[in-house]
């Protein structure tokens, strides 16, 4: 198969995905957005890792890798909403810019 | 027991007595008897040295010398090694004399004197520390014990002078005293610094033996002989140091009289009379100069003080000035000759006017007193003879020596062109006479000034008067020759010969006579050989130029001192002209002479002043900005806080704090980034991310 | 111009624009389901590059467990759905400039890169060969990865468990 | 080893003897005052046994310096010995002590002041327990750094020392106690990790056979470094005359002077001496600063012989602003401690002088003023403390006239004053005198400029005296106590070693005439001569 | 060499004996009384102790296990040794922490998340595959998330916990992405596989730059190098003392284990000579020291500068424990087997000084419910025996004579004079001089001021006899360094490195 689409491409889909992850880590105030943020460039890494394996790559180490990394998300969106949902408990606001009491 | 032996006794008697007098003072019922007694012994055993030395060892020197610092050589290497000892040799021996001699008489003086101080044991434990210092001097054959020794008198000078410490001129006047010698004493100090890196040795034989071999000449031996002259500038009070001995007469009369008159500041003259062959040409004109100037400057401010004592004092001061002119000019005899009899005629002066002093309740001022003569007559009678001493009337002793002194100015000036010296010398025994007569007059008399006091007054004791007598017949010319009129014939000038100078021909003053003829002919057999040369009246030697002044020197001398004496009476006596519009006359020279030429007050605003003020500059220094500097940042912090006004607080707070300060600086630069907002850690973050990308991108 | 690219564009449309929409929605249920789609957008694009088990994996632990997650998370928490969930203009400015700067970086240097190979390999069925791989060569990166599962499991109840003195 | 005492060598016991009277201090019941003093006394004076043991076996033809055979009491065990592991060397630092002509006189002032300074103690009132163990924890610091041989444990008593220091300081001080005793600790720390950098670099330059396996290894041993032949030609340090080598030895010089302290590193001082309690000023001014000078002596001098050689003229000449500028920053004080804070800035000018004329004088009277301004220091910081006891205040215009109230004491303080101002018969001034004439034939001017300082002292050490003990007495004072039997105990053994010590100089002098000639000629060979060959 | 995955479960044993007691600590909660934190403690501690055993039983193995997924080497058994120390401590610390008694329902909990961070700690230092790396700092990171909201009573905590997930998700975000652009340019997640790539050559270096930094950014997150660090102060502020000192020791500990070796195995040119023996040869054209020497400058003054503005004793020992990062790091540089040997006995040392720090904080915070600088005052004179302990904690921190800290600092400057980076080396000591500064604070407050009030606090024997022992080795390893030397020196061996 003669293909247009490359390596690359697929390389900047997930260049997009990582820098808007970035976006929303470092601009949303509710935490719960910020994870999106998170799961956002976890999902960009898989998305390299699967594309490196699929091009060129004799093995199926990044797909195995992509599975770690779906669970490790799954982990560690748990802990992350777990904390957020005791935040909120606790203090009474989920907007991470207000958590801030901690500081210089 | 041998001489040296003997010297050492003598050396250690008075300090035996002050380490007695110190720590058991107060458990011995007549400490003070003890402390006579034994400078007495040691006048005895002094007196034996003398005689023994002198007429039956005559020339030549006995010598003891012990090695004190040995950090010995490694093969190889030189290492450092420092002999001292003590050395008898003609003027030691009678310079031993002169000082116990007057220290003994001057502790049977102060019996009377003292008897009612406060810290009584305490003086005499003083005066026998002092009495070991000079005789530690005198007994050194190496400069470096002689410095040790200048250094002890320095400090018993300093703790005598301020033994009235409750009153604070006289404690000024102690510190005053102590640090203006320092000064003198740091020359001194730099000067046996050159000797010993060039000769590697402090002994004065081995100085001399290193010079004759040349190992040190030139330039650098001209300051050596200079500054080792500055510690005899220091001591005996030559201008420009000569500010510390006016003051020093803080001290109770009978120490003026042993420390400040005859002996302490003798001690200067005895300096250079040490040293005397390595002074080369010029060091020895400097020194005829200084000792000019220092004569004449003292007795024209002598001729304006009222203080009893402080006219002494400055005529003390103007003496000693003969004393260095003498040498200076290559009067050596004399000059060492004029030493002894002043010693004897000057502590006759202080004494007597301690005695008046005592009489007077402590009265020092000659403008409170008058017409004591009557009251005092062995005072009056010794004064008398001692005034006519210092003013050099035949028949004392003061004629012989200052008469040889002046006629070596003459003949100096005559060879050398340097003809204000022997005017300064000769306008001074015009003063001398003067003011020694005014002091007289004005003391003993016409009429008492202050009645209540005169009423009070009565002849001293005999403690007091005893040693005025001794001391008058002593400036007698009795004692030192038998012809008042030929100096030459007195048996000092015969047995203190001048030594042979080591200083490289080319430096030595050429008018001496070749060694070879001075030591073979006796001074009269020189003189008529000079005789024989001199039709042509061009002199070529100093030996020939002596005699040829001799008489008119004298006539000279003897025409002024009469003028001088006759000047007072005519002024305070007969009153024939009006003291107080003479004074209005020359008012201003009369103030600048009053002011005792504004040395004192120079000193203060340009050395004291000086120092005081660098020191508090350094201090400010310190505590600011060396403080500052060390913390990092002075200048920053200058210039930022000028603006602030709060320069002293920022800088003063020194290094820590300000070093925290501006660590702390920045470390509050770094917490404000601490905002406690996860995302802005975030930013920062990938910001170093990129950073780091970018700074190492260039593989 | 071919199918397979359409198809890849068409989603990488989805996935990005999505992606878009997760991080600049207003709206936090918005983004919520934005975010849904750039789950499926990425699985289809893993399906594109013929990793099938990756993709059922990412949509069945993404799309039934993580976004569930996050939606339960947004629910117990958002009193109102319309609340700022945007830092203020000025807070967003080194943001986005530290983001585009990185993103510049990150293509420039992934499209100037000489990768190793960029041919496509054929398709091979990948569920087998994982499943192997996993209890061979992976076999302690999956027990650590149990081990991390039962911590996180533990982590996240006793975090969000109210305590019972509390409400007492 | 016949030196010992229950099987452990005489410097081993000098040394930790104050540990072993801390350990029992510590272990004595809180309010036994009385007894933590005994015991800290006992220490010393035990010390000071030791020390007047080691002085009367000392052998002083035996010269030293860099030569093995030539120390006395030498105590050499290996404290940390690695087989290298792997291609990692042979790891060696040896418990290496012993003395020479230059060591000798430190111990014994060592011994001496820390005696002094117990009997300063004695009416601390405040936490006593921590007091006198810090005491003597100090006291082991300083006992070590003069007997150390291997540059590690050299190191190691240096620092050991700063910790008490700071406490001493910081709980028992004046007023401003807190500012000056971290003052000291940081200037001092900065100082030291100087030193410990060029140790390090030291260490990795010279590689020795070990004498029991054979293979090469590197050392810490003082010794070692001092032979060129053993550094390696291609490390940091090895060639003479290089740039890092001169670059150490300025941090070394920095590291020491620091201690000295030479201009303008001496900020320090004023604050920690006017701020500590009288027996730690003792100490301070006794023994500390003499470890600055000793430092060059000991290390920079014979290890970086080239650069010493090279940095000589530098030296005088801060020398030189040391005896002027503290001379003239005493003169201004009006605090009585402070003055003489100053005033040992300005002997110790007197010691750099000395030491950088590097001649036989001139280092034997740089090493004898080092002695002898610990002598006399303690005793002028004594005298100090003596009436601050009494008056509660140091401003010196507010005292006068004491010297009717107390007659004994004006006259230890005139003996301490006249020997600081250098008069003869006194001990300064022997060593001052040597100082002087060696400075003056290496560098003439530096010397006469000096020389001024001989007379600012004088001027400040009067002025002090007129305002302290002249003049009229104010009737505030009028009850003031004399000196004690306890303060006479402190002080007539300083007064007796001052005066012994200025009439026979030689009794210190001779024990170090060997070490010190070595040292001279040592560095000046191998300075000069492999400068030449290079 | 390489072992069959049968054989290999031989190597784990510690990893699954402590996986073990994990699960019965957490099972200590079902049977046990609830309240009583003794059963879940002394489990832990048995699993601990017993996991000690069988790591001392590896001493001397030099395997590579899982098909090259895991090390089992001096080196990772150097750092499993501290870590067990430190995790005893910490569990006998817990053992009297006031905070913690808060949440008293949860200490089996508690304990075993303890058990489960130190699991992790063991895997991040014997990882040689990325994958491992990743996922073992995860362990590592989930489970101190956890911990530092332990006791979510506490909104400090709270906050804490929130900030470190975010911060901590995000940081292993972006090593993720940089593990995948790795594993792109060499198709391997094993380290040694990437050594041999790079050996062979032809890979552009800029994208390992960016991947590499990437990836250092999840590494300097866990070491808390600057600018990685700024999640270190408020979590180690919020989290509960006992906490933060285990994460400050063993989470910091294990992430320099993972950075060395991830470094040394994945850059170093095994084929080139050194110079000197016992250096490293990187590949030609990386500059990782320099980037190292960056971060380490940067790491070590920040964290000291800030410092001296602190407070609270807790945020205080935060900035510090960057600062010692930053000491840290300086042995990297060199580059050198002895740089290495220096940072194993800086760990040393820093376990003990730092753990000692903290519990002396722990104990003040119990008895005097502050942790302000400001109320230590007098400190000296209350408690005397905990005053001095503190005092000899800071000491050994600022590295000097006598304490053990001395030794790590010495070492560390050692292999820098030893590789001629003398600048690195004075910009270190004058870090240590600077340091000195804000641990006297704490001296200074100690027994230089008096306290309000004088009412002398003891504590009990176990107490002062947890601290002698942290005392006295502080004291004694100054005394006598060698087996801690040697230890160290053995340890610098990675698996199939020279």
């Amino acid at each position: 198969m003669n293909l247009h689409v490359g390596l690359t491409d697929f390389l900047i889909v997930s260049a997009i995905l990582f820098s808007l992850g970035i976006y929303g880590v470092v601009t949303r105030k509710n935490a719960i957005m910020v994870l999106m943020g998170i799961e956002l460039i976890l999902n960009s890494a898989n998305l390299n890792f699967v594309a490196f394996t699929r091009f060129g790559l004799m093995n199926l180490t990044g797909q195995v890798v992509a599975v770690f990394v779906i669970i490790l998300a799954a982990a560690e969106a748990a802990v992350l909403l777990a904390i957020v949902l005791n935040i909120h408990q606790q203090l009474n606001t989920v907007n991470v810019d207000e958590v801030d009491k901690l500081k210089n | 027991m041998t001489l040296l032996h003997l010297a050492i006794a003598v050396l250690f008697l008075p300090l035996s007595g002050f380490t007695l007098l110190i720590f058991f003072g107060k458990k011995i019922r007549r400490s003070d008897l003890v402390e006579t007694a034994i400078l007495f012994v040691a006048l005895a055993f002094s007196l034996y040295i003398m005689i023994e030395k002198l007429f039956i060892l005559h020339l030549g020197t006995l010598d003891l010398t012990f090695r004190w610092i040995d950090i010995g050589a490694l093969v190889g290497h030189p290492g450092f090694v420092l002999d001292l000892g003590i050395a008898i040799d003609n003027i030691t021996a009678i310079m031993l004399v002169v000082v116990t001699l007057i220290s003994s008489l001057v502790h049977l003086f102060s019996l009377g004197y003292m008897h009612d101080d406060i810290r009584y044991t305490r003086y005499y434990a003083y005066l026998g520390f002092f009495s070991f210092s000079m005789l530690g001097i005198v007994l050194s054959n190496n400069i470096l014990m002689m410095y040790v020794f200048w250094e002890l008198v320095g400090i018993s000078s300093y703790l005598l002078i301020g033994h009235w410490f409750e009153k604070k001129s006289a404690s000024d006047a102690g510190k005053k005293a102590f640090i203006v010698n320092r000064v003198g004493d740091v020359g001194f100090f730099i000067g046996i610094m050159i000797v010993f890196t060039s000769l590697h040795t402090v002994l004065f034989s081995g100085i001399f033996k290193g010079i004759a071999a040349g190992q040190l000449s030139g330039p650098l031996l001209t300051a050596a002989g200079i500054l080792i002259f500055c510690g005899a500038v220091g001591k005996s009070a030559q201008f420009p140091l000569h500010v510390w001995l006016p003051d020093a007469m803080e001290g109770p009369t009978p120490v003026s009289a042993l420390i400040h008159a005859a002996t302490m500041v003798a001690a200067g003259v005895y300096l250079v009379a040490r040293v005397y062959p390595m002074l080369d040409a010029d060091a020895l004109t400097v020194i005829a100069y200084i000792g000019a100037m220092t004569a004449f400057l003292a007795a024209t401010i002598a001729i304006t003080q009222n203080d009893i004592k402080k006219v002494l004092a400055y005529s003390t001061i103007s003496q000693l000035g003969y004393m260095i002119l003498g040498l200076g000019v290559g009067a050596y005899s004399a000059g060492f000759f004029h030493l002894v009899t002043h010693a004897a005629f000057k502590a006759g002066l202080f004494l007597g006017s301690g005695s008046v002093i005592y009489a007077m309740h402590h009265e020092q001022d000659m403008r409170n007193m008058g017409g004591l003569r009557k009251k005092m007559p062995i005072t009056y009678w010794t004064f008398v003879i001692f005034s006519l001493s210092i003013s050099g009337i035949p028949l004392t002793s003061g004629f012989l020596s200052k008469d040889s002194i002046l006629g070596g100015a003459l003949a100096y000036g005559m060879l050398s062109g340097n003809y204000i010296i022997p005017v300064l010398g000769y306008g001074v025994v015009f003063l001398t006479a003067f003011y020694m007569f005014r002091l007289i007059i004005v003391t003993f008399h016409g009429e008492p000034r202050d009645l209540h006091k005169f009423e009070h007054a009565k002849e001293s004791p005999a403690v007091m008067t005893i040693p005025l007598i001794v001391l008058a017949s002593l400036s007698l010319f009795i004692f030192y020759t038998f012809n008042p009129f030929s100096p030459e014939s007195s048996w000092i000038m015969k047995d203190v010969v001048k030594p042979e100078s080591v200083v490289p021909a080319a430096q030595s003053r050429g008018w001496s006579k070749p060694a070879v003829i001075e030591t073979a002919m006796s001074p009269t057999a020189s003189s008529t050989s000079s005789q024989a040369q001199s039709g042509t009246k061009s002199v070529t030697y100093y030996e020939e130029a002596l005699e040829e002044s001799h008489y008119f020197g004298m006539g000279l001398s003897l025409t002024l001192a009469f003028l001088g004496i006759l000047a007072a009476f005519i002024i305070y006596h007969w009153k024939k002209i009006d003291a107080e519009k003479l004074k209005q006359s020359v008012k201003p020279v009369y103030t600048f002479l009053l002011n005792k030429w504004y040395f004192d007050e120079l000193y203060g605003a340009t050395v004291v002043a000086g120092t005081v003020r660098l020191s508090r500059m350094m201090a400010w220094f310190d505590g600011h900005i060396i403080d500052g500097i060390v913390n990092g940042a002075a200048t920053v912090t200058r210039g930022a806080s000028t603006l602030s006004g709060q320069f002293d607080h920022y800088v003063v707070d020194g290094l820590v704090n300000f070093s925290a300060r501006f660590t702390g600086l920045l470390g509050r630069g770094a917490r404000q980034v601490q905002t406690g907002k996860i995302q802005t850690y975030i930013v920062f973050a990938l910001l170093g991310v990129i950073i780091i990308f970018f700074a190492f991108r260039q593989f | 111009m071919n199918w397979y690219d359409i198809i890849f564009y068409a989603f990488a449309v989805i996935t990005v624009v999505s992606a878009v929409g997760v991080v600049f929605s207003r709206n936090i249920l918005y983004a919520a389901f934005s975010l849904l789609f750039t789950f499926f957008g990425i699985a289809a694009l893993y399906v594109l590059l013929t990793a099938d088990f990756i993709a059922v994996t990412q949509i069945l632990l993404y799309v039934g467990g993580i976004l569930v997650l996050i939606i339960f998370g947004v629910m117990l928490t958002s009193r109102a759905f319309n609340v700022e969930v945007k830092r203020g203009f000025l807070k967003r400015i080194p943001a986005v400039f530290v983001t585009a700067a990185l993103a510049g970086t990150l293509i420039g240097v992934l499209t100037t890169t000489r990768w190793p190979s960029v041919n496509f390999l054929p398709y091979e069925e990948t569920a087998r060969p994982i499943g192997v791989l996993l209890m061979t060569q992976f076999v302690l990166p999956f027990e650590l990865a149990s081990i991390l599962l039962l911590v996180a499991l533990v982590g996240a109840v006793i975090i969000a468990r109210r305590e019972k003195e509390k409400r007492a | 080893m016949q030196y010992q005492f229950l099987g452990i060598g005489f410097l081993t016991w000098i040394t930790f003897l104050p540990i072993l009277g801390m350990v029992v201090v510590l272990l004595i019941p809180r309010g036994n005052a009385n007894a933590m003093k005994w015991i800290a006394l006992g220490a010393t004076i035990l010390q000071l046994v030791f020390a007047v043991l080691i002085w009367i076996n000392f052998n002083p033809s035996l010269s030293g310096i860099n030569d093995p055979s030539g120390f006395q009491f030498i105590e050499k065990t290996r404290w940390i010995d690695l087989q290298g592991v792997g291609w990692f060397g042979h790891v060696v630092v040896d418990y290496f002590l012993g003395i020479d002509g230059l060591s000798l006189p430190m111990v014994i002032l060592t011994a001496i002041i820390s005696f002094v300074g117990v009997i300063a103690s004695w009416n601390i009132n405040k936490a006593q327990k921590g007091y006198f163990a810090l005491y003597l924890l100090l006291d082991t610091g300083m006992m070590g750094v003069f007997v150390a041989l291997d540059m590690f444990l050299f190191y190691v008593f240096w620092e050991i020392m700063l910790l008490p220091m700071y406490f001493l300081i910081g709980i028992w001080g004046g007023p401003r106690r807190e500012y000056a005793a971290i003052k000291f600790f940081l200037y001092t720390l900065l100082g030291s990790v100087l030193i410990l950098l060029v140790m390090l670099g030291l260490y990795f330059s010279v590689s020795v056979k070990d004498p029991t396996t054979g293979q090469m290894m590197h050392t810490f041993n003082l010794l070692d470094f001092m032979n060129p032949k053993n550094f390696d030609p291609h490390s940091l340090l090895g060639g003479l005359g290089t740039y890092w080598r001169d670059v150490a030895f300025i941090a070394l010089f920095i590291g020491f002077a620091i201690k000295v302290p030479v201009f303008p590193f001496h900020t320090w001082l004023p604050d920690a001496h006017v701020e500590a309690p009288t027996a730690i000023s003792v100490i301070l001014a006794g023994v500390l600063l003499k470890m600055g000078t000793y430092g060059f002596l000991r290390i920079s001098f014979p290890i970086f012989p080239d650069a010493m050689l090279k940095f000589a003229f530098p030296l005088a000449v801060l020398g030189f602003i040391n005896i002027v500028y503290g001379a003239l920053c005493a003169m201004a004080q009006t605090d009585f401690k402070k003055m003489i804070a100053y005033s040992s800035i300005s002997h110790m000018g007197v010691v750099l002088l000395g030491i950088a004329a590097l001649n036989t004088q001139g280092v034997a009277g740089g090493v004898l003023q080092m002695f002898n301004h610990g002598i006399v220091t303690a005793m002028l910081f004594l005298v100090v403390g003596v009436i601050y006891d009494r008056a509660h205040t140091r401003d010196m215009s507010a005292f006068g006239g004491l010297a009717t109230q107390m007659p004994i004491y004006t006259g230890v303080m005139t003996v301490a004053f006249f020997a600081a101002i250098g008069l003869p018969g006194l001990s300064e001034f022997v060593s001052e005198l040597l100082s002087y004439l060696g400075a003056f034939q290496s560098f003439q001017w530096v010397a006469i400029f000096s020389s001024i300082g001989i007379v600012l002292t004088a001027g400040y050490m009067l002025l002090a005296l007129q305002r302290v003990f002249l003049g009229q007495l104010p009737d505030k004072w009028k009850g003031l106590p004399d000196v004690t039997g306890r303060e006479l105990v402190a002080f007539v053994p300083l007064m007796a070693i001052v005066i012994l010590l200025g009439i026979f100089p030689s009794i210190l002098l001779h024990p170090m005439n060997a070490s010190l000639n070595h040292l001279v000629e040592f560095v000046q060979k191998a300075g000069s001569g492999l400068m030449a060959a290079k | 060499m390489s072992q069959t995955i049968y054989q290999s479960f031989g190597y784990i044993l510690p990893e699954t004996i402590l996986s073990v007691f994990f699960v019965l600590t957490l099972l200590t909660s079902i049977v046990g009384k609830r309240r009583s934190k003794y059963l879940p403690a002394y489990m832990a501690l048995l699993g601990f102790v017993i996991a000690g055993i069988f790591v001392l039983n590896q001493m001397g193995t030099d395997e590579l296990v899982f098909s090259g997924m895991y090390a089992v080497d001096p080196f990772s058994w150097f750092f499993k040794v501290i870590f067990l120390v430190a995790g005893i401590l910490i569990i006998l610390f817990s053992l009297q922490s006031r905070e913690l008694e808060a949440t008293a329902t949860k200490y089996a909990e508690y304990f075993s998340l303890i058990i489960s961070l130190t699991i992790g700690a063991f895997f991040m230092a014997g990882a040689t595959n990325l994958l491992m790396m990743y996922l073992s700092l995860e362990l590592v990171s989930i489970s101190s998330y956890i911990l530092s909201g332990f006791t979510k009573e506490s909104a400090r905590a709270d906050e804490a916990s929130l900030k470190y997930v975010i911060y901590g998700a995000f940081s292993s975000g972006l090593m993720l992405y940089g593990i995948s652009l790795l594993y792109g340019l060499t198709g391997e997640t094993n380290l040694y596989a990437f050594n041999q790539t790079l050996a062979i050559g032809g890979i552009q270096r800029i994208t390992i730059l960016i991947a590499v930094v990437l990836i250092l950014a999840g590494l300097g997150y866990k070491i808390s190098a600057v600018p990685f660090h700024f999640w270190t102060p408020d979590v180690y502020e919020g989290a509960p003392i006992t906490v933060t000192a285990f994460l400050s020791v063993t989470s910091k500990a294990a992430g320099f284990a993972m950075l060395m070796r991830f470094f040394k195995i994945g850059f170093i040119d095994v084929g080139a000579q050194p110079v000197v023996a016992g250096m490293w040869e990187i590949f030609k054209g990386f500059r990782w020291t320099d980037i190292i020497a960056a971060l380490s400058v940067l790491t070590m003054t920040i964290g000291n500068l800030v410092a001296l503005w602190q407070t609270n004793i807790k945020r205080l020992l935060a900035y510090s424990s960057i600062a010692h990062a930053g000491y840290i790091l300086m042995g990297f540089v060199t580059l050198s087997n002895f740089g290495m040997s220096a940072m194993l006995m800086y760990f040393v040392a820093y376990l003990l000084m730092n753990l000692g720090a903290f519990y002396v904080v722990m104990l003040v915070a119990n008895k005097y419910h502050t942790e302000n600088i400001e109320d230590y005052k007098g400190l000296g004179y209350r408690s005397p025996y905990v005053a001095f302990a503190l005092t000899v904690f800071l000491f050994s921190l600022t590295g000097i004579p006598p304490t053990f800290g001395f030794i790590g600092k010495f070492y560390l400057f050692a292999a820098l004079i030893h590789t001629n980076y003398i600048w690195l080396a004075i910009v270190g000591v004058i870090n240590s001089v600077i340091s000195l500064y804000y641990y006297l604070n704490i001296a200074r407050n100690m027994y230089l001021r008096q306290p309000s009030e004088t009412s002398r606090i003891s504590f009990d024997f176990g107490t002062n006899l947890l601290m002698t022992l942290l005392i006295v080795p502080n004291i004694l390893l100054m005394l006598y360094f060698s087996p801690v030397l040697a230890w160290a020196q053995n340890s610098v061996t990675m698996f199939g490195i020279r």
